[in-house]
């Protein structure tokens, strides 16, 4: 039997080390000579736990797995069914073999869809927002069970929870001469930008003292209103912006 | 219908005129000629003449007019764009509200997992969870009816109830709002040692003291036993009202 | 060199193809043929049959084909979406470097490939499959919203059930998760030749010329031992239960 040097973080798993030994030696996989290949099975595991391989202990359960089997082949009797009929201890890992191998391939298939897939290429996302200047209620995108829960980890692992809701529920004051600095500066580094999305999110004190700045800038001149066509939203805007632009 | 049969053209011009019509479509801004020229260049090793560009984005024009089709190219801005054609304008002006993508900020989903977990929960509940004044985040998380008002407390004051939606679960992918991961699950799904179990509890399941609050803390005693841990219940029949009353 | 005439159809028609095609061009998801509806509805006050506007995909399909354009029509998560077409995609790769497609690593591959055919599944179920724990790769994948917890199994303890999401089935170019390409049965799989011989390909494995293997060989003494022979079953469909069951 040839012999090969395997490397080791190839494998996905103890199953998939099986099935290279099984097809390395075209073993028939109904008739797995189980001595040999928990034999082997082990060296393997052995030179994992000294170079300190990750996911060592799948194999090591599986290892345990070949060598009951074995044990259970040595016995002079094996288990059958109601039937009578000697029920082969290898057939439950002969199972899983196979579907394992099912899934393997298609896990080659998926492969070649993305592959075959990304060679497609769809507009970017920004330009059909900007020809769609879309408005209505949004279509929640990070809308996964996942990352709810993940928000979940932040709210619980914070330090901040512990403490008493009175002091933490602070009322933060904001001036309008703020919002104008801050409307100021913006507008030096854009040309415009959308109120709503500049203000979403923030706390109701702020957009106020932000609406009341913007007012106060429009009757001095100092900034202009660009008005799409959705009345709730508008774009603060250097004066000289042009507004069709 | 075309101005002339695609026949009459080479196939390298037709290859041409592939490749400039898909580069503009991909493109994110005008797309100027000169950057067709260079990717052609990329790819083949050869530009093509800038004027052989112009003409390819002239023939496409031509086959879109003489095909009716739904899009044009645009010069703008020293590039070429595509846009849709002029004619089914009214179309594209009644599409805008397709509902825009938009995702949750951090701040609301933390909002609405705790209201996911609390239901159905108060406004001072939810503030003492998260530390923070959620009455915006109430609000906006109302507006996109992921929650909505469900009742009115029996405590002191008789504070509004929130609660999710049938949107809410839409938007989850989920039958009911007892398909919410319990405790156990979270902490295996999150794998994360900082994640603790009993805080978790305390905040998620058990009744706040928000009212009229003790000052060190919840008092475990009140309706520690019954928190005790697993998830708050196993009635699969159990609405989520239901499930939360037990479990407060 | 479009399949018929422009001509042959009525202007209505015609005018169907235009406005679908501007719609799908315009939207930023897979548009369902139901919105392209509701447009055409809001505009004319009728909307046209689902049926007229799939005819309308297919006959821009057939035109952008015929006319060697470089774009198409594919059909994604229940959607229509317009992208660039096969032919061109070296110059798209060339115009669009700085953005690298991410490729999934193996295991997340074979994992994403259980959930996937499995949904919904569990935790144990993939782990059984695999041989391997599932927790790593499970929570990677919901990372990048491939699949995502779709509710609780009525099973012992109420394990998580994963699925897979509609970005799945859109980065990998399905209508739906009932389009994924059958698993090959198992009579298939020990039919084919290439099963029991070099499948090495398919295993991306490096095979190399022995340096010394840590052990000394196998056992020969073993092998007698094992004289139960024949196949202990073909039953193809044990299903998924059944093989997780004894998992657990």
């Amino acid at each position: 039997m040839a012999t090969y040097r395997v490397e080791l973080d190839q494998f996905e798993g103890p199953l998939d080390l099986l099935l290279f030994f099984i097809r390395r030696d075209e073993l028939d996989i109904y008739d797995i000579p189980i001595s040999q290949i928990t034999h082997e099975f082990l060296s393997y595991v052995r030179l994992m736990e000294e170079i300190d391989l990750d996911g060592v202990g799948d194999f090591i359960y599986m290892a345990s797995i070949l060598i009951g089997i074995k044990a259970q082949m040595l016995l002079p009797q094996p288990e059958s069914t109601d039937d009578g009929t000697p029920i082969d201890p290898r057939r439950e890992l002969v199972e899983r073999l196979l579907e394992y191998v099912r899934y393997k391939e298609a896990a080659a298939e998926l492969e070649t869809r993305h592959d075959r897939r990304h060679e497609l290429f769809t507009r970017p996302e920004k330009t059909a927002h900007d020809a769609l200047q879309t408005d209505g209620a949004p279509r929640l995108t990070n809308a996964t069970v996942f990352r709810l829960i993940s928000s979940l980890r932040s709210l619980l692992t914070s330090e901040a929870i512990a403490e008493d809701p009175a002091h933490t529920v602070d009322r933060v004051h904001y001036s309008v001469d703020e919002a104008r600095e801050a409307i100021r500066l913006r507008l030096r580094q854009t040309e415009r930008f959308s109120f709503v999305e500049a203000l979403r999110d923030e706390p109701r004190g702020k957009i106020i003292a932000h609406f009341l700045a913007v007012l106060e800038m429009v009757r001095q001149g100092a900034i202009v209103i660009l008005e799409p066509p959705s009345r709730t939203k508008f774009f603060v805007a250097r004066p000289d912006t042009d507004h069709l632009s | 219908m075309d101005v002339r049969p695609t026949s009459e053209y080479t196939e390298s011009e037709r290859r041409l005129h592939q490749i400039v019509e898909a580069l503009i479509f991909a493109a994110a801004d005008p797309l100027p000629p000169k950057r067709i020229a260079e990717v052609v260049h990329e790819v083949r090793g050869q530009a093509p003449e800038l004027g052989a560009i112009e003409d390819a984005v002239k023939r496409l024009n031509e086959r879109y007019a003489a095909g009716q089709h739904g899009v044009q190219i645009e010069r703008w801005a020293g590039g070429f764009r595509m846009t849709t054609a002029h004619a089914v304008a009214p179309y594209l002006k009644a599409f805008r509200t397709q509902r825009h993508q938009r995702s949750l900020s951090r701040s609301l989903m933390e909002t609405l997992a705790v209201v996911a977990y609390r239901q159905p929960t108060t406004k001072p509940e939810v503030d003492y969870v998260r530390g923070v004044d959620a009455g915006y985040a109430l609000r906006k998380l109302m507006g996109l009816d992921l929650i909505d008002v469900v009742g009115r407390s029996d405590a002191i004051g008789r504070p509004l109830l929130y609660g999710t939606t049938e949107e809410f679960l839409v938007a989850f992918g989920l039958d009911t709002a007892d398909d919410l991961p319990d405790l156990r699950s979270i902490e295996e799904l999150l794998d994360d040692p900082a994640f603790d179990e009993e805080r978790a509890e305390l905040m998620l399941l058990r009744e706040l003291p928000v009212q009229q609050r003790p000052s060190d803390g919840p008092d475990p005693s009140a309706n520690g036993v019954a928190a005790a841990d697993g998830p708050p219940q196993t009635d699969e029949d159990a609405g989520p009202d239901e499930a939360t009353g037990k479990a407060a």
